[in-house]
């Protein structure tokens, strides 16, 4: 599903990332973690192509990100889902405008879309702020708002960036038991988190970074 | 369908929500096109007069003193078929001294000894509005000085070589201006689209994130700006009118202008829809510049 | 040092805050938990005077900041340190020239604003990126910069918005016993939080909102 | 002191990440004040050539046929000393013949009987450029209409009227289009310095964040908006000047525009540098205007 081969990624001719190379199946369930800098969203980046790898090739789907063309872009992230760790939700639309526009641009028939859209929003329980501007939500919220918009369009993998650093313990459990389904239906699912209790409860593959190193990899294959 | 209907409302709520872009956005629009209009209707309009004024170019033709009526019917029949002619006036030698005794009244008794008319008979000819060189003037003029029935052949060569050198002038500096506002206009647009795309950079680049096309980004922009460099167009041609029509109106009675004030013209109707597709040329222009050079491959 | 009276907050019509009456001694420190959209960001929001109540008074080391004329508001921030939830950093500076800030317009010495940035990015342990443009830095390298920036004035009430929202549990130790070696010098410590973590650390009065309304207050008086 | 460095450096690294801004910033100041200058530059001009134009107006006075040399003397050095008159040619009788044969030698043979000249003597004044209201002319007109010795004066009152209507309209003109541009000018100042502040309202509510008072928020920018005013009268200036010595090199040598071409002058040096403070001043007001809608009481 996933593969990187000594991917290196400098910036500014600084180290992020060194020689990762990795193997991620179809279902699989990793965890991302280590400290804060480690490299752990520029990982994610680099397998959404939102970041080029200075060395070595990612192989996404069977696809060679690195080389892929400009225009492929967005067809590729079109198969996957992206919880990022800065949220970026469309500041002055509503909330189901923002979880419907990755089917918008799929061109979904309205109809079909309006269901999802409210089956996703049900799910991380922000269906009762369907019409609010996601500028005026709470932080936790917007988060949720980030995750109903990752899974809406019933992504091939999914990419979380710390998707429950703002959340209370208990919907933090919550989340994590979504995540746990849409993996369980045969998502792959990659997280970064620092949240013991996510990771505990996801009990997945275990990847550890350390500046920019993988320092250990641990946890079951499925 | 559900697409076409996003464009649509996303290009209106983007104008919306950026009031104070798209305000810049048709103003500047208005602001150059109404500049660019300005020197347009002046240039229209004095190129309209100049040939106004070309047409009260005279020559005057003075047939030899012996000329037999017929040979003199023939000239004037020559000259009247010519294209260069617009009209063509005969002065017989009586109808000279009548006019010589209108205009100096007090100088009348110096002819008072005279029996037979001393002035010349002549033929006034006054130019097609059409002959815009004086390569056709000095032409028309050099058959006539070589005419067998022509003894001389008057006209102002000065006030005519003026006159085209004015034109050519006035050509040549038309398209300096023209090309330079043209260039003003393009680059200003331009740049406002920038610094209003530059306002939803971050809106672009979340539309990418989730795998948008450049060509489903762009849209909504190009519909925007299209109907930004209509409005803006639409209120050139408003503003412009309203200043014409004040203009004319305010100098229609006066005689300052002479007769010209009642032949000023506004655009004839293609001008003015051309003006409007140029405004809306304009928007898009601006936005396609824009967008492909902030598309360039960003999360 | 703190007192609210019978305040409540409502954005458009909607109640985020409902009747909170409230008294917050000086060297106190505050956890506030809750969950999502609780209204804690809006709670210190209103202390720090960035949105007025709409009932109800807020005094303010005895300043009411609800009669608080326009230009004074900026005094009364300069008395406070401020750790936003979303950072909000100012994005092509410098991480040492988005801490100095504070001290510039308070308009100190070149010297000695030096040394206070130095020693409060030591603090949080950024001291190895003084020059890095805050844009690049990751999302719980930003959230340390927003740390120091609030201690770096020596502040009389700290205010922190979920500030381990982003850093992994070993941070969040020291960040925790950052601002309990900070609330132990006299600095009244305000925090909203969601990590169980760092309320245990803190060991402080517990005070839970839920829905706008504050139902439960326990925890020490000192 | 670490303030004003703050200040100073914060103005420059506004104008340098915020490129595009400053460069539409630049550019529309430029813009209207190159449009706003060609005007002034007209007007300036066409001022001093009616000056001109106006110096060139003829009165013809004629004595009477029988006057006194000592009288035809007094006469002469009264119009001389009055302001309203620059110059003063005598035209004696023998002049005026010699004149006529001239302009008309075929019809010289007219006058071979006569003895005596049969025209009479003239005075000829030009009017003072400092004379432009036909108030004055008319008033020495009538003076000069009851004079004793004068027989008859003559000036054409139709070239005066005009002139001065067309001076009136000018001026008129040029107060409504001046303060249309000007008008244009400062809002669309605004309107950019506004788009500007528009991107950057993160930072400034990041800086109020902090504790930044207005004051402290709004030097950068007012240095910012001084700057982009005096670059771009800077520029519009330059551009005018060039274009100026363009034109008037280019028609120098030419008979076209007679020799009023090399009576082309351009602004002044005082009003170069109003022009500049201007240019400032829009700066500023732009920035004003906009700090004081946009800093209102948000976090
Ligand atoms: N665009 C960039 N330019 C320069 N340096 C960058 C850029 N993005 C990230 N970095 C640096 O690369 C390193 C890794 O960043 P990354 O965001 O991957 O960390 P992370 O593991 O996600 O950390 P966190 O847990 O704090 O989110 C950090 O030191 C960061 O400062
Ligand atoms: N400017 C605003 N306009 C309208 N509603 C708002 C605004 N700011 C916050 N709200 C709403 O008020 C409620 C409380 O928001 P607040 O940010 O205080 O929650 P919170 O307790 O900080 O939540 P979180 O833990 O997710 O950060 C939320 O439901 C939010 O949607
Ligand atoms: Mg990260
Ligand atoms: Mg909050």
């Amino acid at each position: 599903m996933i593969q990187l081969f000594h991917v290196t990624k400098y910036y500014d001719g600084c180290l992020a990332l060194s020689d990762i190379s990795l193997r991620i199946e179809k279902g699989e369930c990793v965890l991302l973690t280590g400290p804060s800098g480690a490299g752990k969203t520029t990982l994610l980046k680099l397998i959404f192509g939102a970041e080029h790898p200075d060395e070595g090739q990612i192989l996404v789907q069977n696809r060679n990100i690195a080389r892929l063309g400009g225009s492929d872009v967005p067809y590729h992230r079109r198969t996957m889902g992206y919880v990022l760790q800065d949220f970026k939700l469309l500041p002055q639309r509503t909330v189901s405008e923002n979880v419907a526009l990755p089917l918008i641009i799929r061109g979904l028939s309205s109809f079909e879309s309006r269901r999802k859209v409210l089956e996703a929003l049900r799910a991380v329980g922000m269906d009762h702020k369907l019409s609010t501007i996601a500028s005026v939500l709470s932080a936790g919220e917007q988060q949720r708002v980030c995750i109903a918009r990752a899974i809406v369009n019933s992504p091939i993998i999914l990419l979380a960036d710390e998707p429950t650093g703002n959340l209370d313990p208990q919907l933090t459990t919550e989340i994590a038991s979504l995540f746990k389904a849409i993996n369980t239906r045969g998502t792959t699912v990659m997280m970064a988190t620092h949240n013991r209790q996510v990771v505990e409860q996801l009990n997945g593959r275990i990847l550890r970074l350390d500046c920019g190193h993988l320092v250990s990899d641990q946890g079951v294959y499925r | 369908m559900k697409r076409l209907w996003y464009f649509i409302r996303e290009a209106y709520t983007s104008l919306r929500t950026h009031r104070t872009s798209t305000l810049i956005g048709i103003l500047t629009t208005a602001f150059t096109l109404i500049s660019f209009g300005i020197f347009l209707l002046l240039y229209h309009n004095v190129h309209n007069l100049l040939g106004q004024v070309q047409h009260t170019i005279q020559i005057i033709v003075y047939p030899k003193n012996d000329i037999e009526s017929g040979k003199l019917h023939d000239l004037q029949q020559g000259l009247k078929t010519d294209p260069a002619v617009d009209s063509l006036t005969f002065i017989s030698k009586q109808d000279a001294l009548t006019e010589f005794k209108e205009q100096f009244p007090e100088e009348v008794y110096l002819l008072e000894g005279l029996g037979e008319s001393p002035f010349p008979a002549s033929l006034i000819l006054t130019m097609a509005a059409k002959t815009p060189t004086t390569d056709l003037i000095a032409n028309l003029v050099n058959r006539l000085q070589h005419h067998p029935d022509i003894d001389r052949v008057r006209y102002n060569r000065d006030w005519i070589e003026r006159l085209t050198l004015i034109i050519t002038y006035m050509e040549f500096g038309a398209l300096v201006v023209g090309s330079i506002l043209a260039l003003a206009s393009v680059t200003i647009i331009a740049i406002t689209v920038q610094l209003a795309f530059h306002t939803r950079q971050q809106e672009i680049e979340i539309l990418r994130l989730i795998g948008a096309t450049s060509l489903f980004i762009s849209i909504p922009y190009l519909i925007e700006g299209a109907i930004l460099g209509a409005a803006g167009a639409g209120i050139a041609l408003g503003f412009l009118r309203g200043g014409f029509e004040l203009f004319t109106h305010k100098t229609q009675g006066l005689s300052v202008f002479g007769g010209f004030s009642s032949a000023l013209e506004f655009f004839p109707l293609p001008l003015s829809l051309i003006l409007i597709a140029g405004g809306i040329l304009l928007g898009c222009l601006g936005t396609l510049t824009t967008i492909y050079g902030s598309l360039r491959f960003r999360l």
